[in-house]
C-alpha cells in the first residue's frame, strides 16, 4: 500500500508525457488533415512540410492541432484512444457485438478476450515443452560430465539464433511434418524458454554444498537419492526464478509464432492493427499482452509461495 | 580394550594448482571403544581432513587406516558412524523430525521404526515436541542438537563430529557441552571430536590429540585425568587449568615451529 | 471424401473468395472433396509449404513459381482464376510525379519476399537501376505490410493493390486526385497473379490429376457464384476470418475489385498470358528473375478435365 | 537409409569419444574442455549431413551444412553489409544508448527513493511487453533505416540492465554501508567507491542477457520495414526465393556475432569483477 | 580522568512486526580516555546495539549519550572513532593498501599523506609487503587485523570494536589478543569491545561491562584490577581466573532470569 502513492505519480507523469507527446508525434498528419478542411497551414503543402521538424510545426501552427488527441491513424494514439479500443474490444465487443459471447454463445474472434485465450493456449503448452525439456537437459548436465561438457556451450550458442526471425520457415517445416494450428506456435514458445530454465535448473541442482552432499555419502546414499532427497528440493527456489522468466519468454514466442499465422491471437492481432494502420488496435493488443504476462508470472509466484509454504519456508 | 579406529603412519597430500598439500603426515593413532577424544590445532593443521579419512570421504595416500577393522569405505557402507558437520546444516525443507528422519529413510528403516527412533531421539536431545516445526523456527543451539540427533538416530557405534559448537555462543555451548558429556556417559559411544576451544578439548575428553600443520601431524596426546563426571565448574579447578595450559603450549609449539 | 489442403498467398480476405465461398457452399463436397484452406501471412513462403508436403496445392503469382521451378522446385500452374494483375504504384501527386521517368531519383516501396520481381523486371525495363538515389536510380525500401510509409511520406510511392491497400490509402483521409497509380497492367510489365499451383511429379499420378479436376471444377465455380454475390461472399471470407481484423465495408468492396480480376476467367490458363510473363521476367536486366524460358510450367489437362 | 544408418554411427561414436575425454584423467586440461564442444558441434553438423542427404529432405526445407557453407564462402560481400547494417549500426549503437539510459536511470531510480518505488513496478510490467509487438511502431516513428532498428534495441534492453542494476546498487551488505556512514561519506563518495563496484556483477549479468536481445531485437525489427539490405532483410527476401542456403548462412553469422558479442562482454566482466568469487576458479 | 562517552539512563527500542523489542533499557555507563572497555553478555542483550547507538548508527528512543561532549551524530561527522564490525568486510575490489586508504580517500587526505599512513598502519598491523595483495589472497588472520589498520588509519581517539576476533581460531586470537593490547599501551586510545569470549574480555579490559538481555541492560561492571603489561600467562593466575570465574557467573544470572 506504501508503494501505491509513488506507482501512482509515475503512472500519470507517464500519462501526462504522453499526451505531450501525442502533439508532436502526429502534428504532421494533423495538420494535413486540417488542410484538406480548408485551414490555412504555415507553410503550406504537406510535401514542404516534409522534412520540417515536427516541434517547428507545432509553434508554427499552435491554432490547427485541436485534432491531435482524436486521429483516426494516429501515430502515437492517446491515452483515452487506446482505453477507448481495449474497452471496445473487450466487454463491447463480447456483450454487444454480432459475434459476442452473449448473441452467439462463444467468444467472439473480434474481442481481445478470444485472441488472448488463443495465445494463451499456446503459452501453455509451449512453457509446458520448454521447462520439461529444460529440467530434463539440466537433471542431464548436472549428472553427466561429458553432457555438461558438450551440449551447455551449444545451449548458449542457441540463444544466439534469431530464433523470432526464423519462426515463418520453423512453421513451414512443421507443416511439412504434419503440425499446424497450435503446434509451431508452442515449439517457438518452448524454444524460447527451455534455456532460462536449463540454466536456473542447473543452478539449482548444483546449489547443495559440499558439506550437504557429504551428509548423504556418510549414509552411503544412492545416485538417485541424492537426487530424489537433496538436489531437487535444493533446486526449488531456483526453478521458480527460471520458470518466471520462462513464461514470460513463452508468451513472447507464441506472440511471434503468430505474427506469420494470421489465424487468431494477440500477435496476429498486432499485426493486423498494424496491416491496418490501427495504431490503437496494436498498442491495446500490446496492453493486453503485458497484463497476461504480468499475470502470468505473478501465478507462477503465487505456485512459488505455496510450493515454498508446504517446504516450510519462512514466510 | 577394544580399539575402533587405527591409523598407520597415514599420509594425506592433496594435489592443488600450487603444488602439493601435505594435509596429513605419518599419522599414528588408536582409539578405543567408549573413548572421547579431542583433536585440537590451529587451522588447516589436517582436524578435518582427518575425521573426513575415517569417514571415508577422503582417501589416504599413504599409511592404512581400519574402523571397526574394515576399510573406512566398508565401514562407510555398512553405516558405522554419525556425522555432525560444523554447521547444523539441516535441510530447511524439511521439519526437524522430517531431518532426523532423512537417514531412516535412506538406510531402508521400517516407517513404524523411523518414528519409533525419531520421537526417541528427539526425546534424547531434549528436542520432544519440536518434531514439526522447521529449522528457522528453532535457535541456533536447538539447530545444532537436532543435527546431533540426526547423526544418532540411526545408533551407530561411533560419532564423528566437526566443530559441532563452533557457531554458538559462549553460554548455549557450555549447555550443550553438558549434555553431549551426558549422552556419551549414557550410551558409551566413540567419540572423535574436532575444536579450536581449549576448555571445550579439555572438558569434554579422555583423551586430546594436539596437531600441528604444515604438514599435518599429531605433535602431542593427552590423557585426561578428570573423573567422567564433571560439572562446568571443573574448568576453574587447578588439574583442568593444568591440562589447558599443557594444550596450549603444545598448540603454540606447532604455531612456532 | 477426399482431402486437399490448399494454401492461400496471404491472409483471409476477399482475394480469396472463390475458395472459401466454395467451401461454405459444399461446393467441395459436391466434388466429394475435403478441403482444409491454410492461410497465409508475411513470410509464409506458400511454394515452401507446399515443397515440405504442407499442402496439396497453392495459390502462388507466377513470378514466384516460376523462380521456384528455376531453384529446383518443379511447380505448375493447373489454373489461372486470375486474368488481370492488380498490382501497381501508388505515388504522391505533389510530390512531382506524374510519369515513370519521374521516378528517378525517388524513394519506393517495394514488397519483397518473392513479390519484387514484378517491379524489378519493371525497372530494368525503364532502364532505371535500383542501388540507390541518383540521376537514373531509386531508393528502394522493403515496404512493410501496411501503407505508412506512403502516408508518413516516408516513401514517395509505394506497392499497392488495385483492391486492397489503394483503398486503405484513400480511408485514410487523401482523395484520389492527391495520388498518381502506375497499373502494372497498363506499363504492360503485368505479370500473372493467384493461380493455383501443384508439384510436377504428383500429376503423373491419375488420382491426383482426377482429385484436382473436382477442386478446380468446385473452386471455379465458387469465384463465379462469388462474383455475382460480392456482397454475400464477403460475408462468408468474414466468416472465416479467425483474426477478426477484416472489416465488412472494406471485404466487400475489394470482393468487387477482384471481381474485375477474374473476369474474364474460366480457370483455365491463357497461355498468350503466360507468353507474356515470361517475357517479362526474362526482360529482368542483369540480374534477371528467370534465365530461361521454363518448360512444362503449366498444363491444360486438369482444367480441361474440370471444364469438360 | 544407409547414410541414416552412417548418422547414427557417427554420433554413438563421438559420444563414446567425448565420454572418454571428459571422464578421463585429463578431463579437466584446458585442451579437453575446448575440444569436447567443438566435436559435440562437428556432430551434430555430420549427423545433419547425413540425415538430410539420406531422408532427401528438400534443398528448400533444409539444406545440407555442406551447401551452406559453399555459399557462406561465396557471398562474404553481401553478408558483411548485412552484418555492418544491422550489427553495427543497428544492434551495436541501440545497445550502447539503451544500456546507457537504463544505467543514468538506475542510478536516479537509486538517488531517489520515490522515483524507485514508483518507477520499478511500472518497469517491470514494461519488461512484460512482448517487445516485438513495438517493433512495427518504432519502425513507423523512426524510419527505415537502421535508426527504428537501434530504437527496437535500445527499448529491448532497457528493462533488463534497468532492472539489474537497481537489484546490483541495493546490494550492498548492511555492514559495508555503515561503513562508509562512520566515514561520514557522501551519497556519492558511497556510489563511487562502494554501491558501484559491488553493482557490476549484476549490471553485467544484465548486459549480458543484453547482448542476444540487442542482435535479435535489430533481426526481427526488419520485417517490420527496412533499406535493402540487413540480416533481417536478407533472411525475409531469401526465403521469399527458397535461397534457403543463404538464410542459413545468414543464421550462422548471426550466432558467430552473437555468441562473439557475448564473449566480449564476458571477457570484460572478467577484467572489472576479478575480485568475484565467481570468477576466481 | 576525562569522560569520553556517558550515556544516562539510555533506552532503545526496536519496532518489529512482532511489536516492540526492548534492545536497550535504562543504561548508564561512562567511558574515560584511555580506558579499554569490554561489553560481554549472551545474545541479543544489546552489546552491538549499544556500540552502534555510541557510533551515530542507531538513535536511543530515551535517555541522552554524549561522545566526547557532542552527540553521536556529531561525533560521527567529526570523524571521532573508528569502527571495527566482526567480519573484516573488506572490499574485494581494492587491495590491501586500497581498503586501508579508503577512509583516507573520503576525507580528503591528500595523496601523500594517504600513502604516508597507509604504510605506516600496515607496519602497526605487521603487514608490510601485503599491500599490493587483494583480500582473498590473506588468511582470516590478516583480514582482520587488515580491517582493524583500516580502523586506524585516520587515527580517531575511539576504536569501537564489534567483536573483531570472533570467527578466528584460539591461537591467532592470542596474538591478535596480544597485538591489540599493545597498540592500546602505546597509542593510549579509548577502546570499546564486544566479544563472547570470556578469557578475552578479562585478558582485555581495563573495565568489563556484563549485560543481560530482555530487556537488554548492565547487570554488572568489574573493574579489572590486573597490570597494563600482562603476558599471555596471566590468564593461568589466580586473580585471572576470579575475574572470569565472577563473569562467567554475572552472565549465567542474565540467563537464568
Ligand atoms: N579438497 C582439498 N583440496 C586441496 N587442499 C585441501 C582440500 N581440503 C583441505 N585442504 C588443505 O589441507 C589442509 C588441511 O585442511 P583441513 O580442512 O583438514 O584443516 P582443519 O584442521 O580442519 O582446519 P580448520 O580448523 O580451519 O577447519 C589445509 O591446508 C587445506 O588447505
Ligand atoms: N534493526 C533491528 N530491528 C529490530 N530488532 C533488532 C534490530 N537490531 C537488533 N535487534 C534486536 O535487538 C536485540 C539486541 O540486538 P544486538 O544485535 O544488539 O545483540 P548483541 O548483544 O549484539 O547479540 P550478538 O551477541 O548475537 O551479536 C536483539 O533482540 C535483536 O533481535
Ligand atoms: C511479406 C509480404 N509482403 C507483401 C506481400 C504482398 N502481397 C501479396 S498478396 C497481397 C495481398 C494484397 O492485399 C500482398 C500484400 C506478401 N505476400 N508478403
Ligand atoms: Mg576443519
Ligand atoms: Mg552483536
Amino acid at each position: 500500500m506504501t508503494r501505491f502513492v509513488p506507482v501512482l505519480s509515475v503512472i500519470v507523469t507517464i500519462l501526462a508525457l504522453w499526451y505531450a507527446a501525442c502533439i508532436p508525434m502526429n502534428v504532421k498528419e494533423v495538420l494535413t488533415q486540417a488542410e484538406r478542411d480548408g485551414a490555412v497551414i504555415n507553410p503550406e503543402g504537406a510535401q514542404t512540410r516534409r522534412d520540417l521538424s515536427h516541434f517547428g510545426l507545432v509553434f508554427r501552427n499552435l491554432d490547427h492541432l485541436g485534432g491531435s488527441w482524436s486521429q483516426d491513424r494516429a501515430r502515437l494514439p492517446a491515452p483515452h484512444q487506446v482505453a477507448a479500443e481495449l474497452w471496445q474490444s473487450t466487454w463491447v465487443e463480447e456483450t454487444t457485438g454480432r459475434r459476442g459471447i452473449v448473441k452467439s454463445g462463444s467468444l467472439s474472434n473480434r474481442s481481445l478476450v478470444y485472441h488472448g485465450m488463443v495465445t494463451l493456449g499456446a503459452t501453455f503448452v509451449g512453457f509446458l515443452i520448454g521447462a520439461g525439456l529444460g529440467v530434463l537437459l539440466a537433471v542431464g548436465i548436472v549428472h553427466s560430465r561429458t553432457m555438461d561438457r558438450s551440449v551447455m556451450p551449444w545451449a548458449i550458442v542457441s540463444q544466439t539464433v534469431p530464433i523470432l526471425a526464423l519462426a515463418p520457415m520453423i512453421i513451414v517445416v512443421l507443416y511439412s511434418i504434419g503440425l499446424e494450428g497450435l503446434m509451431p506456435k508452442a515449439v517457438i514458445s518452448a524454444y524460447l524458454s527451455f534455456f532460462p530454465v536449463v540454466v536456473g535448473m542447473v543452478k539449482g541442482l548444483r546449489s547443495p554444498d559440499a558439506m550437504q552432499l557429504d551428509l548423504l555419502r556418510t549414509y552411503n546414499a544412492s545416485g538417485a537419492e541424492t537426487f530424489w532427497k537433496l538436489r531437487l528440493p535444493a533446486s526449488v527456489p531456483y526453478l521458480f526464478a527460471s520458470l518466471k522468466i520462462g513464461i514470460a519468454a513463452s508468451l513472447v514466442g507464441a506472440i511471434v509464432g503468430e505474427l506469420p499465422v494470421q489465424r487468431g491471437g494477440l500477435g496476429a492481432r498486432m499485426l493486423g492493427g498494424s496491416y491496418y494502420g490501427q495504431t490503437e488496435q496494436i498498442w491495446a493488443a500490446l496492453f493486453v499482452a503485458a497484463a497476461l504476462a504480468a499475470t502470468l508470472v505473478w501465478f507462477v509466484g503465487w505456485i512459488e509461495r505455496r510450493t515454498a509454504r508446504a517446504m516450510g519456508a519462512r514466510p | 580394550m577394544k580399539t575402533v579406529i587405527s591409523a598407520k603412519s597415514l599420509d594425506l597430500t592433496f594435489q592443488t594448482n600450487d603444488g602439493p598439500v601435505h594435509a596429513l603426515k605419518g599419522v599414528d593413532l588408536d582409539i578405543h571403544k567408549g573413548d572421547f577424544v579431542s583433536f585440537i590445532g590451529p587451522s588447516g593443521c589436517g582436524k578435518t581432513t582427518f575425521l573426513r579419512c575415517i569417514a571415508g570421504l577422503e582417501h589416504p595416500t599413504g599409511g592404512t587406516l581400519s574402523v571397526n577393522g574394515m576399510t573406512p569405505d566398508e565401514a562407510r557402507r555398512a553405516r558405522a558412524y554419525g556425522y555432525v558437520f560444523q554447521a547444523a546444516g539441516l535441510y530447511p525443507w524439511r521439519t526437524i523430525g522430517g531431518n532426523i528422519r532423512l537417514p531412516l529413510e535412506i538406510m531402508g528403516f521400517s516407517k513404524a521404526e523411523q518414528t519409533r527412533r525419531v520421537a526417541e531421539t528427539l526425546e534424547l536431545v531434549e528436542l520432544a515436541g519440536f518434531e514439526k516445526k522447521y529449522p528457522w523456527q528453532l535457535s541456533g543451539g536447538m539447530q545444532q542438537r537436532a543435527s546431533i540427533a540426526r547423526a544418532l538416530a540411526f545408533d551407530a557405534d561411533i560419532l564423528l563430529m566437526d566443530e559441532p559448537f563452533g557457531a554458538l555462543d559462549e553460554i548455549v555451548r557450555d549447555r550443550l557441552n553438558e549434555e553431549l558429556l551426558a549422552l556419551w556417559r549414557r550410551t558409551g559411544k566413540t567419540i572423535a571430536f574436532v575444536t579450536h576451544s581449549i576448555p571445550e578439548a579439555v572438558y569434554l575428553s579422555t583423551r586430546i590429540v594436539v596437531m600441528s600443520p604444515r604438514p599435518g601431524r599429531i605433535t602431542d596426546v593427552i590423557d585426561s585425568p578428570l573423573p567422567a563426571e564433571r560439572p562446568l565448574d571443573i574448568r576453574d579447578e587447578k588439574v583442568f587449568i593444568d591440562i589447558a595450559h599443557r594444550v596450549r603450549e603444545g598448540l603454540r609449539g606447532g604455531y612456532q615451529e | 471424401a477426399d482431402d486437399v489442403t490448399l494454401q492461400l498467398k496471404w491472409v483471409t480476405q476477399a482475394q480469396f473468395a472463390g475458395y472459401y465461398v466454395a467451401l461454405e457452399n459444399g461446393f467441395y463436397e459436391e466434388e466429394d472433396l475435403n478441403v482444409t484452406i491454410l492461410p497465409g501471412g508475411p513470410d509464409i513462403a506458400p511454394t515452401q509449404v507446399i515443397a515440405g508436403g504442407g499442402a496439396d496445392v497453392t495459390v502462388e503469382w507466377m513470378p514466384a513459381a516460376l523462380a521456384a521451378r528455376e531453384k529446383g522446385l518443379p511447380l505448375v500452374n493447373i489454373a489461372q482464376p486470375f486474368k488481370s494483375s492488380g498490382m501497381m504504384l501508388t505515388c504522391w501527386k505533389d510530390a512531382g510525379i506524374a510519369s515513370p521517368e519521374d521516378l528517378k531519383n525517388r524513394t519506393l516501396g517495394v514488397w519483397f519476399f518473392g513479390n519484387e520481381f514484378p517491379f524489378m523486371s519493371w525497372m530494368s525495363s525503364l532502364g532505371i537501376s535500383t542501388d540507390g538515389k541518383s540521376e537514373n536510380g531509386v531508393e528502394v525500401l522493403k515496404q512493410g505490410f501496411n501503407v505508412d510509409p506512403l502516408l508518413q511520406r516516408q516513401a514517395d510511392c509505394i506497392s499497392t493493390m488495385t483492391y486492397n491497400e489503394y483503398w486503405q490509402v484513400i480511408d485514410a483521409g487523401v482523395s484520389p486526385d492527391e495520388l498518381v497509380t502506375f497499373k502494372y497492367e497498363d506499363q504492360g510489365v503485368a505479370t500473372l497473379e493467384d493461380g493455383l499451383y501443384v508439384l510436377e511429379d504428383k500429376l503423373s499420378d491419375p488420382e491426383f490429376t482426377d482429385k484436382m479436376a473436382r477442386f478446380v471444377r468446385a473452386s471455379m465455380k465458387g469465384w463465379k457464384w462469388a462474383e455475382e454475390n460480392p456482397e454475400d461472399a464477403a460475408m462468408i471470407v468474414l466468416d472465416y476470418d479467425e483474426t477478426g481484423a477484416q472489416t465488412e465495408g472494406h471485404q466487400i468492396r475489394m470482393m468487387g475489385e477482384i471481381a474485375k480480376l477474374t473476369a474474364g476467367s474460366n480457370g483455365a490458363l491463357d497461355p498468350a498470358d503466360y507468353e507474356r510473363t515470361v517475357a517479362t521476367l526474362l526482360a529482368g536486366g542483369s540480374d534477371p528473375v528467370i534465365t530461361a524460358a521454363p518448360e512444362g510450367a503449366w498444363t491444360h489437362a486438369i482444367t480441361d478435365a474440370a471444364l469438360n | 537409409m544407409m547414410l541414416v544408418v552412417a548418422a547414427l554411427v557417427v554420433w554413438a561414436v563421438a559420444w563414446w569419444i567425448n565420454s572418454r575425454l571428459s571422464n578421463g584423467p585429463s578431463g579437466d586440461t584446458r585442451a579437453v574442455r575446448m575440444t569436447v564442444p567443438v566435436l559435440f558441434g562437428l556432430t551434430v553438423l555430420a549427423v545433419w549431413e547425413l540425415v538430410v542427404r539420406g531422408l532427401q529432405v528438400p534443398a528448400v526445407i533444409l539444406p545440407p551444412p555442406s551447401t551452406i557453407f559453399t555459399t557462406l564462402a561465396g557471398s562474404i560481400p553481401i553478408l558483411w553489409e548485412d552484418f555492418v547494417q544491422t550489427f553495427v549500426k543497428g544492434a551495436l549503437s541501440g545497445y550502447a544508448i539503451g544500456c546507457g539510459a537504463a544505467f543514468v536511470t538506475a542510478i536516479l531510480a537509486d538517488r531517489f527513493e520515490f522515483l524507485r518505488q514508483g518507477l520499478l513496478p511500472v518497469g517491470n510490467f514494461m519488461a512484460a511487453l512482448p517487445i516485438v509487438g513495438t517493433a512495427p511502431i518504432l519502425v513507423m516513428w523512426f524510419g527505415f533505416d537502421w535508426q527504428s532498428k537501434a530504437a527496437v534495441v535500445v527499448v529491448m534492453v532497457f528493462f533488463p540492465v534497468l532492472v539489474n542494476t537497481v537489484s546490483g546498487l541495493r546490494d550492498t551488505g548492511a555492514m559495508q554501508r555503515d561503513l562508509m556512514h562512520t566515514y561520514g561519506a557522501t551519497y556519492w563518495q558511497t556510489l563511487v567507491k562502494l554501491r558501484l563496484p559491488a553493482a557490476m556483477p549484476f549490471i553485467f549479468n544484465g548486459l549480458k542477457i543484453a547482448t542476444t536481445l540487442a542482435l535479435i531485437g535489430a533481426i526481427v525489427a526488419e520485417f517490420f520495414g527496412s533499406p535493402t539490405r540487413g540480416m533481417g532483410f536478407r533472411i525475409s527476401t531469401s526465403v521469399g526465393q527458397l535461397a534457403l542456403d543463404m538464410v542459413w548462412a545468414e543464421i550462422v553469422v548471426a550466432a558467430l556475432a552473437g555468441s562473439l558479442f557475448y564473449g566480449a562482454v564476458a571477457l570484460i566482466e572478467k577484467a572489472v569483477t576479478f575480485w568475484h568469487p565467481s570468477q576466481r576458479v
